[in-house]
C-alpha cells in the first residue's frame, strides 16, 4: 500500500497524481483479504499500538477508502460496504453525546470491540507466521525412509458356546420332523383355468343359468374339489362381468348365483 | 519442539565446513541422519557428495556401525551402500498379531455335536445323522482347534477311525464330562426344542458313555434309538 | 555412549520372557527397533501391544529419547505417540528428501493457525476472527492435508460441526502437544484467545456466540492439562 494520506478526506480528486495514487490503493483491494484485513491495514498509518488505535480516526479513514473507490466507479464487495454502513454509524455514535435512553452498548464498547477484533487478527497473522517458521517435517526434519512392513498376521479364534452346541443337535435331531409342505395342485381349479372355460361357455348362456352347472366334469362330487372349482369359477364369472360380457344376480343370500350373457 | 539437546554448535560447524572438515562426531551425525532419511542403501560415493566437502565418511561409519553394536538397529553394508536394518534376534517384533474372533460355523457346530452326543463316532456316522457329506476342512478345523480328536479304530470292516472329544472341548464348554450334555428332554424343557412329539425313541440323551462304547455294539444302540 | 556394554546375552533374556519382562535395556532396543521402521509415530498403547507382556515402554522411552540425545536423529513425541526424526540442523543435507509441498495460500496458513490456536472452532468463529467468509476450498485442503479434521460438534443451535488439529499436524511441525504451539500462554494472557462476545447491536455480524462451557471445556482439554 502506498503512504498516501488516506486520513486526509480533503485530497484534491483533480490532481492526477492523487487519483492515481487512490487508483493504486483501490487496485489494492483484491490483495486485502476482507474488511477487516483493510482496517488493519489502515490502522497501521496510525502508527501506534493496536491497542490505543483510534477507532474514531480508523472509521474516518475506512469511509474516505469507501467514498474514493465509489468516485473511482470501482465495485467493492457487500461486506466492505456492510462495515461502511456500520463504522458510519460508529462514528456518528463517537461524535454525538450518549443517548440516556439507549441501554445497549456504548459506543465506546462498540470501539473497544472493534479494537479487539483487529488486535486477534493480528495476534493470529503473527501467531500463523511464527508456526510456519518452524522446522517442519519433509523440509527441515525428516522420516525414515526405509520403512519396514509390519506384517500383520491374523490370528482367527473360533468360538462357540455351549448353546450352539445343543441347537446344533437339537437341530439335526428334530429335522426329520419337518415335511416340506407341497401345494396339492390335483385338487386345485385355478382361476386362470375357470375364466379359460367360461370364454367358451358363455357364447350358450343367453337365459339365467345356475354357476354351479358351469363346474366342470369331476368336480362336483369331493368337497375339496367343488369347493375350489366354485370358488375359481365364482371369481372368473366377476371378472367376466367386469369386462361386460355377462351379467349375475343372486335372488338373496346364499341363494343360487345365476349368469347370463349380457345381451347385445 | 526441544532442541536443546542438538549441540548448539553443530549449525556454526557446518557453516565453518566451508573452510574445514566438520569433526569426525559431526561427521558422524550427519552420515547417521542421511542413512535414517534416505529410501535406500546409501553408497560410499553419494555421502562423500552429500557431507561437506573434506569429510571421510568411511572413517566416520566405522565409528557409526561401532554405536549402533548390540543396538536394536545395526548399521549394515548392502553391496556398495549403506544403510540401518532391524538387529536380526528383533525381527519378531516386526510383526503384529491381531486376534480376530469368528462364529463356527453351522456345520463345524453339528459336527461337533454330534461327536459330542455320539463319540466315539465315525465320519460315516456323522454323516448318517447329518444326512450331508462332511468335508474334510470341517473335521480338520476341529481337531487344530483341539477340540476333537481322533479315537480308537472301530473293529468293523475297513476299521475306520473315530473321533472324540478332548478335555479342550470340556474345557471350552464348561463341561466335567460330555455325559454332562443336555438329552433332548431337557432341550426342549429348555425351550431349545419346538413342544412338539419327538418321533419314537427321541425323547432321551442319548447315554454317550465313550470308554464302554468304544466298540461297534453300543453304537449300533445309539443309532437305532 | 559406546554400546559395547549391551549385553551380548539379550536373545536368551527375550527367551526368557515368557515368564518376565526383559530387562530395560533390551525393552529399550526393541523399542528403538520397531521406532525405527515406521514412518509414522507408533503410540504408546501400540508399543505395549507389541513389545512382550509386563514391558513397560514409558520408561524404556525416557531411556531411549536420552540415548539420542544430541544425535542425528532423535527421539520425538507427537501426541501420544513417538517416532524418530531426523536433527532440523541437519536438514541442509537432505535435499534429495525434501518433498516440495504446494504452497498454502495465506487463507489457508491463518485458517489453520486460527484452528490451532482456538480449538476446537467453529467456521463461524474463523469468520468472525477473519472477517471474511472461509472458501469451502481452503477447509478442504486443510483436511486433504490431514492437518485438521472434524471434532466434536457444538452444543450450540445448528451443532455446528468444529475443526481440531490433527496428530499429522503436530508432526510436521514438530509439536508434542498442541500445547506447545508457539506464544500460546503470551496469546491466552492477552485474552487474545477468549471469545468475547460482542456487544450487543453490533452491526450486521449476528455470529454464533459458542457456549461458554463448551468452549472452556475443550480449551482447557486440549491445552491446560
Amino acid at each position: 500500500m502506498s503512504d498516501s494520506d488516506w486520513s486526509d478526506s480533503e485530497t484534491n480528486d483533480d490532481s492526477v497524481a492523487a487519483r492515481l495514487a487512490a487508483e493504486a490503493l483501490i487496485v489494492d483491494v483484491d490483495g486485502f483479504e476482507g474488511p477487516l484485513d483493510l482496517l488493519l491495514t489502515l490502522s497501521r498509518t496510525q502508527k501506534v499500538d493496536l491497542r490505543k488505535v483510534s477507532v474514531l480516526q480508523l472509521a474516518e479513514q475506512y469511509l474516505v477508502f469507501v467514498n474514493k473507490a465509489k468516485v473511482l466507479r470501482i465495485e467493492l464487495a457487500a461486506d466492505y460496504l456492510v462495515m461502511a454502513a456500520w463504522l458510519a454509524y460508529l462514528k456518528s455514535r463517537l461524535l454525538l453525546p450518549p443517548d440516556p435512553q439507549d441501554d445497549g452498548p456504548s459506543a465506546e464498547d462498540l470501539a473497544a470491540h472493534l479494537a479487539f477484533q483487529l488486535e486477534r487478527l493480528q495476534a493470529m497473522r503473527e501467531a500463523a507466521a511464527q508456526l510456519m517458521a518452524r522446522d517442519q517435517k519433509g523440509r527441515d526434519f525428516f522420516a525414515r525412509g526405509l520403512t519396514e512392513d509390519v506384517q500383520r498376521i491374523r490370528v482367527v479364534r473360533y468360538t462357540a458356546t455351549l448353546l450352539d452346541l445343543m441347537q446344533g443337535y437339537a437341530r439335526i435331531r428334530t429335522r426329520d420332523d419337518f415335511r416340506p409342505f407341497v401345494m396339492d395342485r390335483d385338487h386345485v381349479f385355478t382361476m386362470e383355468q375357470a375364466l379359460d372355460r367360461m370364454r367358451g361357455l358363455i357364447g350358450y348362456a343367453g337365459d339365467w343359468t345356475d354357476l354351479v352347472s358351469y363346474l366342470p366334469e369331476g368336480w362336483e362330487v369331493d368337497p375339496t374339489r367343488r369347493r375350489s372349482a366354485t370358488a375359481a369359477h365364482f371369481a372368473a364369472i366377476l371378472e367376466l362381468a367386469k369386462r361386460g360380457q355377462i351379467e349375475v344376480r343372486q335372488g338373496e343370500t346364499f341363494a343360487p348365483i345365476q349368469i347370463r350373457k349380457k345381451p347385445e | 519442539m526441544t532442541n536443546d539437546a542438538t549441540p548448539t554448535e553443530a549449525p556454526q560447524e557446518a557453516e565453518q565446513s566451508l573452510f574445514a572438515a566438520p569433526p569426525l562426531a559431526e561427521q558422524e551425525r550427519m552420515i547417521e541422519a542421511i542413512l535414517f532419511a534416505s529410501a535406500e542403501p546409501v553408497t560410499l560415493r553419494e555421502l562423500e557428495a552429500r557431507l561437506p566437502h573434506g569429510a571421510d565418511p568411511a572413517e566416520a561409519l566405522v565409528l557409526l556401525r561401532r554405536r549402533y553394536e548390540g543396538r536394536g538397529v545395526r548399521l549394515v553394508k548392502v553391496g556398495d551402500a549403506w544403510a540401518f536394518r532391524t538387529a536380526p534376534d528383533l525381527g519378531h517384533l516386526m510383526h503384529k498379531e491381531t486376534v480376530e474372533t469368528r462364529k463356527l460355523s453351522r456345520a463345524a457346530i453339528e459336527t461337533l455335536a454330534i461327536i459330542a452326543y455320539h463319540q466315539p463316532c465315525t465320519r460315516a456316522e456323522i454323516e448318517e445323522i447329518r444326512g450331508v457329506a462332511v468335508s474334510r476342512g470341517t473335521v480338520d478345523q476341529l481337531i487344530e482347534l483341539e477340540w476333537i480328536r481322533f479315537g480308537r479304530r472301530r473293529m468293523t470292516p475297513g476299521r475306520p477311525v473315530t473321533f472324540v472329544v478332548t478335555e479342550n472341548f470340556l474345557d471350552h464348554f464348561g463341561l466335567e464330562s460330555a455325559r454332562d450334555l443336555p438329552g433332548l428332554k431337557e432341550l426342549r424343557a429348555a425351550g431349545l426344542l419346538d413342544n412338539r412329539a419327538l418321533p419314537e425313541g427321541m425323547g432321551g440323551k442319548p447315554e454317550a458313555e465313550p470308554e464302554e462304547d468304544e466298540q461297534g455294539l453300543g453304537q449300533s444302540e445309539l443309532f437305532e434309538d
